[in-house]
């Protein structure tokens, strides 16, 4: 459905790179928390070396077994899941995860939650030992866990999370925000306030649907974060808000399927973007995301990515 | 790195109406593999809009040979998904991606082969039964249950891998009266020659019930698994199930990518 | 898509009344505000009594003209609009409109809204002295004016303006909530406490979308409300949260296409609900949702569509 | 009630591609008005899906006879609709509602009659030419501009109507060079005969000037215009369009209630 003409990459000259939160990415294309596995999963398929970066599944400190299932059911252009942080936990995450994540060549983001100001602390630090990770991004923002959405609908929460992770690491710290909050330039200047060297936002929206047939939920936690292109236009309105609100650079990300999708949140205001949901329709859905984005680039003579940010034009 | 995996855009060669629910569609994907494990299944997915939005999942029933591979499944209409899929028309472009998950394991040396279907399990147990049938040097007994005569798929097919054929339908409508593991479990019990191997698929009712029956009689059981799914490949971690593992980590396994086919012995067995 | 067995309404013996709000309705199946014009634009396509009830544009004291063009915009299964509450106002509503709207027999409920507690008190009071009129929906939710937003993202102000118009009408009063909140149990409690009859929600989630050809905004309006299928699990899960956080009845809407989707609002607690952008897809939709109701009730031997309300099943 | 604007599920007829970006389409629409005014349109939509989930419109190009009407249209590839459209092949279903809105009206006593289109404003003007040259007591002239060749539809019917047609691109690939304005303007000044009339449907830069040169002229234009839409039929208030009345409530009309055709002199006309 790509509406630009047909350019293709190779015989453009477009400049893609960005810095993001001190970060060089050779495009600003990156995976979304928790929709692209350890990377390792995508290997068969594409190759991982031409991603802008990776942002991985979040670690914990503790292993996490995840919730019982159903943990996704899909909605109109979108998806519910409440897969509940399953994860290794921070010292296999170590050990059986980083050393294949730090041989490849894309930027390495790792995604953290925790239950405390305490285990954000803790996780920042222990990750800034080791080689190989150029940024840290605070999961503050789940819905699918008892503690979670908590710390990003309070901004004083917030302000605490991202201040003692800031304290603990010499790397970029990126706190990814909810959009289940009444004002989300409120919960960007805290997080900015905090320390923040970027903010990433949207996660998913809370939601929920019913199995009318056996009247159950069609998700075993009952609610689910909402995900996927329904999102978008939320997505793109919170960026806006929050690009404006705060002078961070912003990662956006909700419903990207396509490199027109990711400009679109460049020209609200975001430095950079993640792909999540599409990830799961085809595995190199991130790809298409890249070589669109740079056609589309072609097609509006814009050889610099940096013309486009926040590139939005109010009559 | 081209393993046959990529995703295709294939294109709807054949729709054939098998009853109300059931269909038979042949999807033509250039490059798809030629070479499957029964059990392996493919994500079937609409290239032309966002809803529905994500793949779904359907065993490969055969591939068939020709200038082209054509990609066979056998489904039943059920929701939005299946909807979709039985509206199109030959030539509409369906996307493709797979084989995916790992197959039934059948032991060389097994003289008892028993396979165990419901309703849409049919499909990779009808792709086992053809493979063991171009073997033949084992006893093969199929176990085929439905509501009614209208679930019955492929009993014709069974019949002629030589297969012994044991049908039940809930109304009578075909074979016997009952569910089908009213006719397994006397089988099974029955005094056939071992090495015996169980391979089962269908509703979660009758995995549960063949998973207790061999467990009991301490006959390997491997039992092919469904859960609802976003990518069939191992990413978003939605297709969990319990797993009798004591390790927080392995609580639960992935059906995409640790199965659909489980030993039954690793998985935890309860009433929903 | 109906997935239920094909029984015709006509055969089967369901009863679909319900009393919400103290209003008696044939069946749980309104017209959501701003989606179904005065009711008149249908009449060609179907038989207005069908209705269980018709909610009517929402109504100011003075004419408004509404906002520039572009007005509305495709989303992926949604829509944006800024319409800006385009309406005749109070006056003419009450010498044009109301003498064809209460010859029909479904009950009428009147949207209001204003940008002050008084205007709200004002409005109700008018319209109170009014034959034909059974009860008044509140529009304190509308994201798409400079006052709008304000009073239901507030649980104070939600709790003052519900209060002001309680206090000025015999009629039933609900309040229509807004989904850009934190947290809808507060401001559902809030509603309630101010003398709520029911409440109503949710009303569009704000968002926004780029045309990145121009580069400019595709509401005129800058952001707009989300609405349609895209929004119901969000729509499903502030119902559900709201229908156990009051004690009053709710009115449940966002992304209702069928009776399958209308019967999931019931099964989450709402007693009644509202079609809405569906009804633009097909202007007879609303009757679809009746019917499709009707037979997903007698397809489950519910006779009663009481017995559907909040019965969802939790493990 | 029923007066054939019920929605009705059509069928693909015919779908024939004009060129890489502009389609003409036939769907057969059981009970479909025989009857309509040039310039009154549809809404199309996918029964099949929420994505796309609006209709979108297009005016009635010709409606063949025959043992159900066809509804005709000619439409250009432009976003996810047209896409979706594009893709249709024959026997699939679309989603009718219409026809729609208010047409041209020309008057019976016209001298000179000037129609003025460009891109996919053709269609409509097409179809009022048909109706005009099946009168006939009156000089009718053609006037049709594009980007390219490609850009220039229903050339060869509007000659058949016996119109004197004029054609304009911008790279000068058919007809002069230039826009079509070039040419309107003059043979409007050149002393045609009255009462004359003009009629135009295309792109806004295109209404703009000729509501504008009509104005100036003092010449009578009617104007058929473009809005998003979301319902087509009043009820969403979308397709708001700035009228020139001074009253609070009429500030905008309603592109598909009041129009799509206006006369020109009732709506404001500024550049975007
Ligand atoms: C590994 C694997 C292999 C599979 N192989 C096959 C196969 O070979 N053939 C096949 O047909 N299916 C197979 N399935 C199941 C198939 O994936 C689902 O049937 C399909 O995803 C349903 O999608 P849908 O959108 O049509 O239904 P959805 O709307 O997603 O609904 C799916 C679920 O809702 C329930 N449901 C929906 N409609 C009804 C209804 N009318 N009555 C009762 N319950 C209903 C069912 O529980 C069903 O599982 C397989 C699944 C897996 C995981
Ligand atoms: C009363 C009326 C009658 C109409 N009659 C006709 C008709 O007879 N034939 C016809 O073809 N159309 C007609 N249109 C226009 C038609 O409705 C739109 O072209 C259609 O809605 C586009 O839908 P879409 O989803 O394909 O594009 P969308 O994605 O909705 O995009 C629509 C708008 O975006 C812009 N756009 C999208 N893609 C591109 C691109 N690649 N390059 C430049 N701009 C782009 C255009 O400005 C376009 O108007 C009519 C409209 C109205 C209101
Ligand atoms: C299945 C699934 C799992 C997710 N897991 C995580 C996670 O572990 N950590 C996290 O920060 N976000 C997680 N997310 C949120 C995504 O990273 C992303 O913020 C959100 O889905 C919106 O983007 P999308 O619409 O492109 O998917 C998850 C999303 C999905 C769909
Ligand atoms: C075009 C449009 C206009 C609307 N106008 C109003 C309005 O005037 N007053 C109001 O309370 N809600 C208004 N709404 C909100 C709807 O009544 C409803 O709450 C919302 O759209 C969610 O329901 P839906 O997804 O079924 O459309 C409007 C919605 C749309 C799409
Ligand atoms: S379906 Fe996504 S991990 Fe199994
Ligand atoms: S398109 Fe809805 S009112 Fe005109």
């Amino acid at each position: 459905m790509s509406q630009s003409p047909d350019v293709t990459p190779q015989n453009s000259t477009v400049n893609l790179a960005v810095e993001f939160a001190g970060i060089r990415l050779k495009n600003p294309v990156l995976t979304a928390s928790g929709t692209f596995g350890y990377a390792q999963e995508f290997a068969p398929y594409l190759d991982l070396n031409r991603l802008g970066g990776l942002i991985v599944k979040t670690i914990t400190r503790q292993p996490r077994s995840g919730n019982p299932a159903p943990r996704v059911a899909e909605t109109p252009a979108g998806m519910l899941n409440a897969i509940g942080l399953q994860n290794v936990g921070v010292d296999a995450f170590i050990k059986d995860k980083l050393p294949y994540l730090r041989r490849l060549a894309p930027p390495l983001i790792v995604n953290v939650a925790g239950e405390s100001v305490e285990d954000f602390r803790e996780l920042t630090k222990r990750l800034s030992d080791e080689p190989g990770i150029a940024g840290i991004e605070l999961n503050i923002s789940c819905p699918n866990v008892a503690k979670g959405l908590d710390f990003s609908t309070d901004p004083k929460l917030t302000y605490q999370v991202v201040k003692a992770a800031r304290e603990a690491t010499h790397l970029p710290v990126i706190p990814k925000l909810s959009p289940n909050v009444t004002d989300i330039r409120a919960i960007a200047k805290a997080a900015e306030e905090g320390g923040a060297s970027g903010i990433s936002l949207i996660n998913t929206l809370l939601g929920m649907a019913i199995d009318i047939r056996t009247r159950r939920p069609k998700i075993a936690n009952i609610t689910g974060g909402l995900s996927g292109p329904a999102i978008r236009p939320v997505a793109v309105r919170m960026v806006w808000q929050a690009a404006h609100a705060v002078k961070v650079p912003v990662l956006g990300m909700g419903g990207i399927v396509s490199g027109e999708d990711a400009a679109e949140f460049i020209l609200a205001g975001a430095t950079a973007v993640a792909v999540g949901t599409a990830n799961f329709l085809d595995p190199t859905n991130v790809i298409q995301v890249i070589d669109g984005l740079e056609r589309y680039c072609a097609a509006h003579e814009i050889w610099h990515i940096r013309e486009l940010v926040g590139g939005f034009l109010i009559a | 790195m081209h393993n046959g995996k990529h995703p295709a855009t294939g294109r709807v060669r054949f729709q054939r109406t098998l009853s109300p629910e059931y269909r038979h569609l042949g999807v033509a994907v250039p490059e798809f593999a030629r070479a499957f494990e029964p059990g392996q299944f493919v994500m079937l997915r609409s290239g032309r809009s966002l809803d529905p939005l994500l793949g779904r999942a359907f065993s490969i029933y055969r591939i068939s040979e020709g200038a082209e591979p054509v990609l066979e499944i056998l489904y039943k209409v059920m929701g939005k998904g299946t909807n979709y899929l039985a509206q199109l028309e030959s030539g509409e472009p369906v996307e493709v991606l797979g084989p995916l998950g790992n197959g039934f394991a059948v032991p060389a040396d097994e003289r008892t082969t028993v396979l165990v279907a419901g309703g849409i399990g049919v499909p990779p147990i009808a792709a086992l039964a053809a493979r063991l049938s171009a073997h033949g040097s084992r006893s093969l007994h199929v176990f085929l249950g439905g509501k009614t005569s209208a679930d019955i798929l492929c009993a014709k097919e069974f019949e002629a891998t030589g297969a012994a054929l044991s049908l039940t339908t809930e109304d009578g409508s075909l074979g016997s009266i009952g569910k089908i593991t009213d006719l397994v479990e006397p089988f099974l019990r029955s005094g056939p020659s071992y090495p015996i191997g169980v391979y089962v698929c269908g509703p979660p009712g009758l995995l549960l019930a063949v998973a207790w029956m061999t467990e009991a009689l301490d006959i390997p059981c491997q039992v092919s698994v469904e859960a609802s799914m976003a990518c069939g490949f191992g990413a978003c971690m939605g297709c969990a199930v319990q797993s009798r593992s004591t390790d927080t980590v392995a609580t639960y396994k992935l059906v995409c990518q640790d199965g659909p086919v489980f030993d039954s012995r690793t998985l935890i067995w309860k009433r929903s």
